[in-house]
């Protein structure tokens, strides 16, 4: 954008007498300032904005219940046998070990309490949840393709304390999907980034095909 | 430093660059089309592991195996269960739905109380205590005052624990009311006393194995009798097996059917001794069954010496082409059907089950019998099958004084009186009995209501409406806001059928006795009881001997007790059947001479001519004026409409199609020549009135139906229910009429004259 | 880029129904509607604003009574193969590629988030297979309860239709893939819910190109025929009738013309 | 010293009277914009849309408008590639003709959409096979030209000419505008051949399917064609129109004579070409499907075969005669009888492509026709494109110098 400030003949008759405007470089200035202040309350404002932190119901200890289990991931988080993949462990599962207060820590003693005792089940926060148009099967990801849990998840089995969750205020979605980093350049933070092209770009780049509508959506 | 309009401009100019080069329009922008994908007003199911439950689906009396798919306590989805005998995977629509029934607007969530006006749907939700109280309160004044009598009970079946709980109560309070509502078994269980000499026994065709089945207007693939059991038989025909559907209107049965005949309405009967006189005149019939096992196929001479006529005589006068000219038929069609039928392997001929109506024409009932029995196929395989009802073992009644008393007084619906000695139930009679007696000696005091929705059923609904909010106090059990519950005083709302146990009686009509077991899936979603236990409950209240007639601690236990030995297997299995093979034909008959009666000697008749005994064709009155440009109602069963005593539900309402509901405004089918007769056209408004009301409709012209009738859908125009199932069409049950059998006192009225014009 | 992933084995899977057989009796819609997740309203007899994913019609002859004849005759989606091989009538339109063609089944998908609402699907489906949400989905009471996780609701303002039950080969093959035999999913495995549903066994289901699989016979019967073939949308939905009327009814023919199956009868 | 809105030399009427005129059309906006409120709440049940009626009133009105919207790139393309100098004379109210009929098209396709929120993904997902995917790119790149081109003509408000900046601005803008009238010129000749192809390429529909070159239909040419032979013809006559309101001469005679000449040659050929057309559809693509031409035309009032004669007899061939010959056309009733009927002939070839589509019966087992008369919601935000094209030319006409001959054929102001 430029401003044509040339005075040549035919000029309006009616043009009010000549008034020494604001120069080139303070309308710069302005432009300049109306830009920082629109990127940065765009990078930095709005994410704060459009993100809300939801607290964990449990601070769960991945690492600790590692080493106190045979299977590794699939002891909690096994497949059915239908092939269904049981995702978070029920209050059932949990109630195997956890059957009272052992006051091993804090969170093991408000787990027992609230929610075991209570018989109410934990509404844990699910990093990796997808909506409900999305089909995604365990199964062809872990059996036949032989994929690793960190591979989608991340470092999460090695993690002493939960990192944060946010979800998307208008889209109800955890950050991790669209990732944190707003512009999604770079190395995602925590774990792969999960929308629909992020899917895509491993089917094209594992299968020669970006799959099929039906395939992943129901 | 001079700030001008400039600035402004670069300003803003600068805003919207930097604006374009931040995420915000365009993840705002994104976002907003994800939200609209996952509105939070639009649900999303919940997942978890699947499971499949078998048990057996009690919507209707059909008795179909089911499977039920599960989601953590969710019902998701019911279909077909492959492995049970009955409906061997088939399911009907009704099946399909009940989850509707599960979940949803229609139950009763709790025990209530009646606080406006009868019918109105007012109440209150009690406690159990309270409303188990208050029946057995008024209960206890009234067989106080010495009325016992005056209490009846109205059931859907008389089979089963639970109707058997309800005949114990009443058995142990003192009194002989318990009524079942009509149905074809009526005719049935009649015919099977008048020819083969039993009471109890229930007659069912053995359709899986038959390869030539006769059916005398039978519903079979219209959704009546046992839908799963005849869609499964029919899913299972090939090219050996044949249907022939004798039918004034051309039905979905007739539609599947080989041949249909479109015979005179009331006319089944003539054509049924027609068949009979081409397959003996032919001798077609089968020779050992006639000779070792019949009585009365030849003229006979009684202790008196007095000669009778045999059936043999008596069918000589129905030629071919008399048969014709009262059927409408052509004498060509009568003799080749019957010489197919007889030459099938293996013939049966149905009728009065799975009608839409329970039209009991004892002649016709016996005819069709005689025909059976002709071609030697009673307790055959692919015949007529006659098997007791289920035997159950609880110890016998505590009767005190007043219970024998009142036991020894007549019923209320003159079912065994001297009028109807042979008659067990007569339901049709009870409206008109109460809306002739007087407010003070009102035959019927209380009223419970199980399984059954009379209010809306009954022929005449209006009379029935008008004689039922006479009775001072009504109970009903069911688990759905129905019509007579809306009558009801106190509703003791019962399980849905997949919330508790209940025991699930051979199906009427089936051939093969068949006892199931619906078992719990989910626990009960609002505060129900089984009826069973409700009534146990009531009992108990009531203390003394009836009380002691109660001794178990709920339903379940006595479930146990009564089914002994059978329990075992129908919880593991979920079915027994009762009994290996029907009884051999030297042992099958409890008639005075051991056989089977082409004679019925036992027939009570008004008077004592061979005529009157013999199953001989006579015109049945149809009810209702006469007129010029009169059209005859009959209403017809569909497959996708639930008529019996649960309405249908949403998912089969949403099946209707355009050409029998539009909007509120029900269709009736009549024929283009009718209505060139009468001057309307395809969707005109139209009005229908009978002797018993008056309702709007639409016409819709239909060349698959007699000229001269006009078919209404039975199971529409319910006032109950929900908004997503009331108000939809008429009620025809408002526009019938019933008309009682001289002597048997049970419907035989197939239609009523009506008037149709245009509105 | 192929059509077709590499790990996917390619299928055509279609129906065949025998007219025959079938009784009319709406069975096979409402296992439909419970299977997936279909609301419903008050109001369902304007047939036009219902959502049907499969319709009973009935067809008659015409004749006058008593020579009238009915047949029933249930309408799924056709999943054309459309005029080129996945060029469906509706794919082709779509602006936005929420309805595509499935190579390896030979389904037409709807992806019901992609969909926003133009209608031009609809206007190009020949059969009225399509339906749009014009209202939001109500269950009322608690019966959200009774809702299936294998298939999603819908949302007001987009199209749905028949997807031949597509979540129930994810669930075949997701138990195949469970059990170490990838892609092998049996002919019983893969079946619709209608078809399952259907209480006189009138609907057969499975891969039309696969001669082991029963339509693979039934569909080259002298009685086979497919609705509205004339338009050249190839529909993956054939249908079984003895009566020559009813192959009349299936298509539009000019007066001197007839189906192939009347002139195959004369001769 | 305040420099007056209102161009210089031109009369106009007082701002009391203006505001009341204005006023009027406000309130019919005002009813059409509570119609889309309940549409985008409440959702498209508020229509009378229905599964067989998936397009009806709207998509007519959006092929309507945007079909006599075609007047600004036809006139365009005579006034800047013919180099027909005096089509200049009309060509501003052309523009803002174009701009009224291209925004409502977009606002009415707006509002037709199930989910106006996820629009933007005919765009981003956008499937190249799709004719709508066609109209959707070249209408909303066609609607910025015509922006663009509408910029210079707004710009010649005397407050705005007062700025420098956007005197230069204006002053260069039409130095260029031959460049987007070019670019207009063929975006447009895309979309209205897209717009055709709608309804064309529905081989599932032997109503609308036709045959043609490619992947184009026949009627992807004939409605390009019939945009340019009638759109000139519909901004001559609202030019006349706002004539008979202004009482004001504001374009010479020579001016319309020549759009009239120039449409009647154009329709006459279209009209035949579209005779061609039918009478091969009717004989050999309908017929290989299975349908004889009366299988398309019902004996109801609606989709008669009335409508057919009327189309292409009546408001076609008639008012290409009359508007090629001398007499006619500098008859004004007759030049002006014969636009009319010509624009009728357009709004019913519109009409059939879109409702009769969707009316006739497939099936042979389901003879009833679909009916379907449009929802007051549907009239109500068809309506608001005229109100809001009322208001909006009525403030150029105030404010912009649109008619160059204005001032010479009114000296008397």
């Amino acid at each position: 954008m430029s401003t044509q400030t040339d005075n040549t003949s035919n000029t309006p008759s009616n043009d009010p007498s000549p008034k020494k405007g604001a120069t080139g470089w303070v309308i710069l200035a302005f432009f300049i300032i109306g830009f920082g202040f629109s990127l940065l309350s765009g990078w930095v404002g709005f994410p704060k904005l459009l993100y809300k932190e939801v607290p964990h119901p449990i601070d769960f200890n991945h690492a600790l219940h590692m080493d106190l289990v045979y299977d590794g991931c699939d002891s909690c988080h096994y497949f059915r046998k239908d092939g269904s993949f049981s995702g978070s462990p029920t209050l059932d599962e949990c109630r195997d070990c956890h059957g009272f207060v052992m006051g091993i820590n804090e969170n093991e003693e408000k787990f027992a309490e609230e929610y075991v005792l209570e018989d109410k089940e934990v509404p844990w926060n699910n990093y990796a949840k997808q909506p409900d148009c999305v089909y995604f099967s365990h199964a062809p990801h872990v059996k036949g393709a032989e994929m690793d849990c960190a591979t989608c998840h991340g470092d999460i089995g090695e993690s002493e304390s939960l990192r944060p969750y946010q979800e998307n205020r208008l889209t109800g979605y955890s950050r991790d999907i669209w990732g944190w980093n707003m512009s999604r350049l770079g190395e995602p933070e925590y774990a792969p980034r999960m929308k629909m092209m992020d899917c895509v770009n491993c089917h094209v780049e594992q299968t020669d095909s970006k799959g099929n509508c039906f395939q992943c959506h129901k | 430093m001079k700030i001008d309009r400039r600035c402004f401009l670069s300003l803003a100019g600068g805003l919207v660059a930097g604006h374009l080069l931040s995420p915000v329009p365009w993840k705002v922008t994104d976002d907003l089309s994800i939200w609209t994908q996952n509105w939070p007003w639009t649900p999303v199911p919940e997942t978890g592991p699947v499971a499949w439950k078998e048990t057996v689906c009690t919507m209707c009396p059909g008795g179909c195996g089911i499977k039920v798919r599960m989601i953590k306590d969710r019902v998701i989805k019911i279909e077909g269960s492959e492995d049970y005998p009955i409906n061997r995977g088939s399911l009907c629509p009704l099946g399909y739905s009940s989850i509707q029934y599960l979940y949803g607007p229609s139950r009763v969530t709790s025990p209530m109380k009646r606080t406006g006006e009868r019918g109105s749907g007012k109440f209150e939700p009690v406690s159990w205590d309270e409303a188990i109280s208050e029946v057995s309160g008024k209960l206890d004044a009234l067989r106080k005052n010495g009325q016992s009598h005056t209490v009846a009970c109205i059931s859907g079946s008389d089979k089963g624990t639970v109707p058997l709980l309800f005949k114990r109560f009443l058995e142990a309070y003192g009194s002989p009311n318990f009524i079942r509502t009509p149905s074809g078994q009526d005719a049935h269980e009649t015919a099977a006393y008048l020819a083969q000499g039993h009471s109890d026994k229930n007659v069912g065709f053995d359709l899986e194995n038959a390869t030539f089945i006769l059916s005398f207007g039978c519903g079979l693939l219209d959704g009546g009798g046992a839908p799963g059991y005849q869609f499964s038989t029919y899913s299972r025909f090939d090219r050996r097996h044949t249907l022939v559907q004798v039918e004034p209107r051309l039905s979905n049965t007739a539609a599947k059917a080989k041949k249909w005949l479109a015979a005179k309405p009331g006319t089944e009967g003539a054509l049924a001794l027609g068949l009979a006189r081409v397959i003996i005149e032919n001798g077609l019939y089968n020779r050992n069954f006639i000779e070792n096992h019949s009585f009365g196929f030849e003229d006979w001479t009684d202790d008196n010496g007095a000669i009778h006529m045999g059936f043999k005589r008596m069918v000589s006068e129905y030629t071919p082409s008399r048969v014709a000219g009262i059927t409408g038929l052509e004498a060509r069609q009568i003799e080749s059907l019957a010489r197919d039928f007889a030459r099938a392997q293996k013939p049966v001929a149905v009728c009065g089950y799975n009608e839409c109506r329970a039209v009991a024409d004892i002649d016709k009932t016996l005819a069709v019998h005689a025909l059976n029995a002709l071609v030697g196929n009673i307790n055959q395989s692919g015949g007529m099958i006659v098997f007791p009802d289920p035997e159950y073992t609880v110890s016998p009644v505590e009767k005190d004084r007043i219970a024998s008393t009142g036991l020894t007084k007549p019923r209320a619906d003159m079912a065994g009186t001297d009028k109807y000695p042979q008659s067990r139930y007569l339901l049709n009679l009870l409206p008109d009995i109460l809306m002739s007696a007087k407010e003070s000696d009102l035959p019927v005091q209380a009223l419970l209501v199980t399984g059954a929705n009379p209010v809306y059923t009954l022929e005449d609904s209006t009379t029935a409406q008008a004689a039922f909010a006479k009775i001072p106090f009504i109970v009903s059990f069911s688990s759905f806001m129905d019509e007579t519950a809306q009558y009801a005083d106190i509703i003791l709302p019962d399980h849905h059928f997949l919330e508790g146990y209940r025991d699930v009686p051979p199906p009427e009509g089936v051939g093969k006795p068949i006892t199931g077991l619906s078992k719990p899936v989910v626990s009960p979603r609002y505060d129900t009881r089984n009826t069973g236990d409700t009534i146990i409950d009531i009992a108990r209240k009531m203390g003394g001997s009836i009380s002691n007639s109660f001794p178990w601690d709920g339903y379940e236990a006595f479930l146990k007790e009564a089914l002994k030995d059978q329990y075992r297997d129908l919880s593991r299995n979920g079915y027994v059947e009762n009994v290996e093979k029907p009884a051999a034909l030297d042992v099958a008959f409890a008639t005075d001479s051991g056989k089977y009666e082409f004679y019925p000697t036992r027939r009570h008749t008004t008077g004592n001519g061979d005529e009157a005994k013999l199953p001989g064709f006579k015109e049945t009155d149809v009810p209702g004026k006469e007129t010029s440009g009169g059209v005859i109602l009959i209403a017809y069963k569909s497959p996708r409409i639930a008529s019996g005593a649960v309405a249908n539900p949403p998912f089969m309402t949403k099946t209707i199609d355009a050409d029998m509901l539009k909007k509120e405004k029900l269709f009736i089918q009549i024929n283009p020549e009718t209505a060139g007769k009468l001057n309307l056209k395809q969707g005109d408004e139209a009005v229908i009135e009978t002797s018993a009301g008056k309702a709007s409709v639409k016409v819709d012209l239909y060349d698959g139906i007699m000229p001269g009738l006009a078919a209404m859908p039975a199971g529409l125009g319910h006032t109950a229910y929900s908004r997503y199932i009331a108000g939809k069409g008429v009620n025809v049950n408002a526009l019938l009429q019933p008309v009682a059998d001289p002597t048997y006192g049970i419907n035989k009225a197939w239609g009523i004259r009506a008037q149709l014009k245009k509105a | 880029m192929e059509k077709i992933p590499s790990h996917t084995k390619k299928r055509h899977f279609g129906m065949v129904i025998d007219l025959d057989k079938c009784t009319g009796c709406a069975s096979c819609m409402v296992a439909c509607y419970s299977e997936n997740n279909i609301s419903f309203r008050d109001e369902e007899s304007v047939k036009m604003l219902s959502t049907n994913w499969i319709q009973v019609f009935k067809l008659t002859n015409g004749k006058p009574f008593p020579d009238t004849e009915v047949c029933y005759l249930p309408k799924p989606c056709m999943q054309c193969d459309g005029k080129h091989f996945g060029h469906s009538p509706c794919v082709s339109v779509c602006p936005a590629v929420a309805t595509d063609f499935d190579y390896p089944t030979g389904i037409v998908s709807q992806i019901y988030t992609r969909c926003f609402g133009c209608r031009y699907c609809m206007a190009a489906c020949p059969y009225h297979a399509r339906k749009f949400n014009w209202w939001d989905p109500v269950w009322p009471a608690d019966m959200e309860k009774y809702l299936s996780p294998d298939v999603s609701p819908r949302m007001r303002g987009v199209v749905e239709k028949c997807t031949f039950c597509y979540h129930r080969f994810q669930r075949a093959r997701q138990q195949a893939y469970n059990e170490g035999r990838p892609e092998d999913i049996r002919e019983d495995e893969y079946q619709t819910a209608c078809t399952q549903a259907c209480p006189s066994n009138a609907i057969t289901f499975g891969d039309l190109d696969n001669p082991d699989h029963a339509v693979y016979k039934l569909k080259n019967s002298r009685y086979a025929f497919r609705l509205l073939e004339r338009l050249n949308t190839n529909p993956s939905v054939y249908y079984l009738s003895t009566r020559e009327w009813v192959h009349r009814a299936a298509d539009n023919y000019l007066e001197h013309e007839q189906p192939a199956f009347s002139e195959e009868q004369q001769a | 010293m305040t420099t007056p809105a209102i161009p210089e030399g031109v009369k106009r009427c007082g701002s009391r009277q203006f505001l009341l005129w204005l006023g009027v059309a406000a309130l019919v906006v005002l009813w059409g914009v509570y119609a889309m409120y309940r549409i985008w709440f409440y959702g498209l049940n508020q229509t009378n849309m229905n599964n067989a009626y998936g397009f009806a009133l709207w998509i007519w009105a959006d092929l309507a408008v945007i079909a006599l919207g075609g007047g600004a790139f036809f006139s365009g393309f005579l006034a800047y590639i013919i180099g027909l100098k005096n089509v200049k004379n009309i060509i501003n109210f052309a523009v803002i003709l174009g701009v009224v009929c291209y925004t409502s098209a977009l606002l009415i396709l707006g509002l037709d959409v199930g989910q106006p929120l996820r629009g933007w993904f005919i765009f981003w997902h956008a499937n190249v096979h799709s004719m709508l995917t066609e109209v959707a790119f070249c209408l909303s790149v066609y609607l910025g030209v015509l922006i663009i081109e509408f910029i210079p003509v707004l710009l010649e408000n005397p407050k705005i000419q007062k700025v420098r900046f956007f005197h230069h601005l204006s002053h260069n803008m039409h130095e260029i505008m031959a460049v987007f009238a070019a670019t207009g010129v063929f975006l447009s000749f895309f979309h209205q051949g897209s717009l055709g192809g709608v309804p064309g390429v529905l081989y599932g529909r032997p109503f609308a399917f036709r045959e043609g070159l490619f992947v184009w239909p026949w009627t992807f040419f004939l409605f390009t064609w019939s945009a340019a032979a009638v759109g000139p013809l519909f901004t001559a006559s609202m030019c006349r129109l706002t004539e008979a309101i202004t009482r004001k001469k504001l374009v010479k005679d020579d001016v319309y004579h020549l759009l009239a000449k120039i449409s009647g040659w154009m329709l006459l050929t279209y009209i035949i070409a579209k005779s061609i057309d039918t009478i091969y559809w009717a004989t050999v693509t309908a017929p290989s499907m299975g349908f004889a031409l009366m299988d398309f035309y019902s004996n109801n009032p609606l989709y008669n075969i009335w409508i057919l004669v009327a189309e292409i007899a009546v408001c076609g061939f008639l008012p290409a005669l009359i508007l090629i010959t001398r007499k006619g056309r500098e008859n004004k009733k007759l030049l002006f009888g014969a636009a009319i009927l010509a624009i009728i002939g357009l709004l019913i070839n519109r009409w059939v492509m879109v409702l009769q589509v969707m009316a006739a019966p497939l099936m042979p087992f389901q003879e009833e026709w679909f009916m379907y008369s449009p929802a007051w919601t549907e009239v109500a935000t068809s309506i608001l494109p005229i109100a809001y094209g009322i208001i909006l030319i009525s403030l150029a006409y105030r404010y912009l110098p649109l008619f160059p001959q204005e001032k010479e054929l009114n000296p008397g102001n």
